[in-house]
């Protein structure tokens, strides 16, 4: 288990929105320790049963805070990530998405030089089943057990995970670092702490074409890992997404395709699944 | 969002980087009034968003004379499906060195990475594979913004006598960078005259997760146009299987799924999250547009997106239709609010999967033994 | 650099600070001129650069009738040494409660700091004193700049009708005060008319190190205005020995030690670091400008200042005068260059004094003895 | 000795222009390593027998470097400031002056992220008499010895230094951390290297009205320091300067007086004197 756990005090910023209202709601029901949420003119509110606060100064008075979980609309998020990396919160989960890329180069400068981390922008968040939620993944189909998942989608690690659960292999922590070019946290650094992780056996990894996120993981996998990878890339048959000009061209070098991806984890020693359900049978085979 | 060259040039323009004398032309004649002003050869030259458009002849240099038939040939080429609405009608510049210069971001790093090189023009990544050394680059970080010393880096291929403009057009095509909310600044080629550096092409690309604060109208248009209008990301294929999935991960793997057990897909829909039953509704009405498209095929794993609302909108666009669907529609719905999805579209009479790759067989083998599809 | 009030409010004014109704009168007539178009009750208000001016009768309210005469009255006043030129006449505002907005750098910090209070006006200091808890604050780091959910801390102690304007004025301000490379912005008293907020007074500092890149020109006049203008720091003093040293430490010191030895500054002259013969010539001609000086005092240190060249300023500015000085000059001179330093000034017949006590005992006991001084 | 010595390798930046290239040969002469120098444009020429280089990085490539002394132009110097220091050069000697205000505040916070110090701007610089001297002082009164001495002021500094030598009395180092408002370095900064440098016997301070350095140098001193300190504070007959306004006024809370420096200083126990050619006698007295 990696990065939350049951004992994780949550601040949720942005919680009384529509969607902060109600994945609070979903979180709290899953036993995450939310303490306090933030919303700015909201300061005196109670969100099911949770204090609302005008400002993260105002809530970390009255509260221990290990983690925030971000949920305030694209134009005010940067504000937000930063008001929580400014009063120290160490661990932060971007689930807003649309937020502007210079925005977000920003906020992983700014988290890097104060040293905080956070997951996203655009991640369904981070859970470790059956001890604690932030985000907005359906819940039922995680389960409890010895293989992390990491992955750069949404909805597909929820495909990927189904099939896990119905082979009986159950989550340490699943994390999603986010479908945006930028995140504030990638696959490595989470490769890294799943290798550490005691209670995690093997990791599975969920991929897709663009960027050479997954070429540096297979690196790294190659390199500094020793647990078994599984992984799956989605995109092996799409369309050429938008090409980043020339320059896009120069900074990849040619990679980014699927094949190129696949190739670079096989290399690696990753068992590469063809279709998402698979995983859960590959990973029955080497657990 | 690509903008067209003219409007690049027209930003540029303003912010000081010089560009070649030009207008717009919206026909062949207005094409040799412009051309006329201009009083020398010209350039014509297609305003298109897809690349490649050189090689498709859709830029032409051009005597005054020929002005009008060269701009009606290039009116009436079709460009990798784009038919060109505008020509920019352009002095032709004497080019003695052609440069490159382009902004993007480097996405593991997260910073923008400004680049230079001595060789621009069409061959500029083949230069960047084969000689890296000739590219000259600057990665900057975010929160300090760009420095004078790397801009002298930068700099160093010009020819001395331009250092100081290469010097400022760098400047400022980094400024235009950061104020527009770019995600690309290129200009490829720069060219030197002999005299002046001037921005021959124009590339600029806004990021769409920043059109709230920028000041652009999306021009797209047909189904593209308004998928993109409803938030989707859609691209039009030429299989028989139209697709629609909740997150791009996901969808993209339905689509390789489909292709691995024999079908071909119609399209690319991603609804993105957190749709209402309208967003629903509307991404059927769009994917039943495309006429090559013989059967649709539903995938979403309900998180942020629920099921029942999902289903909702897939109810309200059956109503609409008067219960009769021209294209079999294939559903697979599982995740948040199931239950619910199911019930309400049971209540319809459509079936839905709650296995992806069920659904998926399903629908590749309708297509393919159900010739009357 | 301070700017005078109406400048700082012209400033505000074209940034988007609501400021009070009102223009810049050179003489009472046109105090009356403006008044008329204001037509209500004004305030007319001396554009001095040093504090106090309320205090001492510089600010005065007015009906129409009585402008011309109270503002004859303001011109003819002087302010702390200070006679004013203009007048700034503006709309009286309703004031249902003072504000205090204010940005300056926190020195050991090295970065801004933005304060508000709800208790603006003349006796903030004390507030900030005795009640430190009605004070905001802010402190911003220069890389990131302000963040929206500083400003909105800031603006907590405003009325919540008017939270947006001060949230937006509060933004603005520290646009100026980096836009404008200001050492000090300040709105005191940021007035609450009852249903918006107006700045009443402005206070915008210009760092002086910046002027090369901001738009303004030195207005002081007199000594201070050509020392300035020489890049010398110089103060008027009471006293009577004129001293002239290098670096604002080792002139502050040589001050010192003048009044500990029982003797009286005239004046504070810094040449500062670098100074060609010329310029130590200047300085010269500045201090013997000074009526009440009865001897000058010259106390250089050599480093990046070179003794000899400082010689050789002090050898021009003899020569210049005939060889005649009406106020005897006592020389300090030691370090880099020494002996050639003292060579120059001991053939014109000067005596060079290394050590600074010396020196000091030297020319206090001149002023204090000799009475034909 | 701190900061720097005989085997300190320099960089000249702005090793060209009249100062530059005059204190270049000065600091050759007194034995400073000077390694290479630094002006855009002049790439390839020498200055008294060191190589010129047009950028930092080329300099980096030919040299290894621990220091740079930088004497570029005050609209230039943020730019050379930040080329060293990106280029992880970890220490700087900033002698330029009249550099914009808002333009230190940014240097000192990049400094401060990338772990680079700076001391300056308008600074003589630092001297390690008998070992080497980044800076511009006349080094002839300078003797190698074991007081350490800090100071806000250039010339004053000659002044109290003259006085120790003229008394016998050397110094291990004497560090100008700039007459600015805002400097790269502060007293606290140099004196915690001097208690902890084991050459250092006593500290000799010299400040000035203005700020509050003096005052936080105090409680250190009282709190911190085991070596006695001898202290002089300039302008305690000085018209009063340039008021900040309210905001100076309430940032400072009326301190920064002379008056206020010699109290704070007496009561954490340092010697004051009235004239800076005491200092040495002080100095004789106590060590």
């Amino acid at each position: 288990m990696i990065l939350v756990s049951e004992k994780t005090k949550v601040l949720v910023q942005g919680i009384t929105g529509r969607q902060g209202k109600f994945h609070t709601r979903l979180m709290l029901d899953y036993g995450t320790k939310i303490v306090a949420g933030v919303t700015p003119g909201k300061g005196g509110e109670m969100v099911h049963g949770v204090p609302v606060y005008d400002s993260v100064e105002e809530a970390l008075s009255e509260h221990e805070v290990d983690a925030s979980v971000i949920f305030v609309p694209a134009p005010f998020a940067k504000d937000a990530v930063v008001e929580a990396i400014d009063n120290s919160i160490d661990f932060l989960v971007v689930i807003t998405e649309h937020i502007p890329i210079h925005d977000v180069a920003q906020m992983k400068r700014i988290a890097e030089i104060e040293g905080s981390r956070f997951i996203g922008p655009n991640t369904p968040g981070i859970i470790s089943p059956g001890r604690a939620k932030l985000g907005i993944m359906p819940h039922r189909i995680f389960k409890q057990g010895e293989v992390g998942v990491v992955s750069r989608s949404g909805t597909l690690t929820y495909e990927v995970v189904d099939s896990m659960t119905k082979h009986g292999i159950g989550q340490t922590t699943v994390l999603g670092i986010g479908g945006d070019p930028i995140v504030g946290t990638n696959f490595i650094d989470v490769l890294e702490m799943f290798e550490e992780d005691r209670e995690t056996r093997a990791v599975v990894l969920i991929g897709e074409i663009g960027g050479k996120a997954e070429e540096e993981a297979s690196s790294f996998i190659k390199d500094e890992m020793s647990k078994p990878v599984v992984a799956y890339i989605a995109g092996r048959t799409a369309p050429p997404g938008k090409r980043m000009g020339h320059a896009g061209a120069i900074i990849s070098g040619g990679i980014g395709t699927a094949e190129s991806k696949i190739k670079a984890l096989k290399k690696a020693g990753v068992s590469v699944a063809e279709f998402p359900w698979e995983v859960g049978r590959i990973l029955s085979e080497i657990i | 969002m690509k903008l067209h060259e003219y409007q690049a040039k027209e930003i540029f323009a303003r912010e000081g980087i010089p560009v070649p004398m030009g207008r717009i032309a919206r026909n062949p004649r207005e094409a040799f009034e412009i051309s006329r002003e201009i009083g020398s050869e010209v350039v014509l030259k297609a305003q298109v968003l897809v690349g490649g458009r050189g090689k498709a002849g859709g830029i032409l240099f051009s005597s005054l004379e020929e002005v009008e038939e060269k701009s009606r040939k290039i009116f009436s080429t079709e460009i990798k499906g784009e038919r060109p609405e505008l020509i920019l009608v352009e002095e032709r510049l004497n080019s003695v060195k052609e440069f490159y210069l382009g902004i993007t971001f480097d996405r593991s790093r997260g910073r923008p990475v400004v680049m230079t090189s001595s060789e621009g023009g069409v061959e500029i990544e083949e230069v960047a594979r084969r000689s890296p050394e000739k590219i000259t680059w600057v990665e900057v970080d975010p929160l300090k913004g760009i420095y004078p010393y790397m801009i002298r880096k930068l700099s160093r291929p010009f020819p001395k006598e331009v250092r100081k403009e290469a010097h400022e057009i760098i400047a400022k095509l980094y400024e235009i960078f950061v104020k527009y909310d770019a995600e690309l600044a290129e200009i490829n080629p720069l060219i030197y005259d002999g005299k002046k550096l001037v921005a021959a092409d124009a590339v600029l690309n806004i990021n769409d997760d920043s059109l709230f604060r920028q000041n652009f109208k999306r021009e797209e248009e047909g189904i593209e146009g308004i998928a993109s209008r409803e938030g989707f990301s859609y691209v039009t294929l030429d299989g028989e299987i139209a697709i629609i999935g909740n997150g791009a991960g996901l969808t993209m793997a339905t689509l390789d799924a489909v292709e691995m057990e024999g079908g071909k897909a119609a399209n690319f829909l991603d609804i993105g999250g957190g749709v209402p039953p309208e967003g629903m509704k509307k991404a059927l009405e769009i994917v039943y547009m495309n006429e090559k498209a013989k059967l649709v095929l539903v995938n979403v794993f309900g998180g942020i997106n629920r099921c029942d609302e999902i289903a909702q909108g897939i109810r309200m666009f059956f109503e609409e239709r008067g219960g009769k669907l021209d294209k079999p529609l294939v559903v697979r719905l599982t995740g948040t609010n199931e239950e619910e999805g199911r019930r309400i579209l049971e209540e319809i009479g459509i079936e839905v999967y709650k296995d992806l790759r069920e659904a998926v067989k399903s629908a590749v083998r309708r297509v393919k033994n159900d010739t009357s599809l």
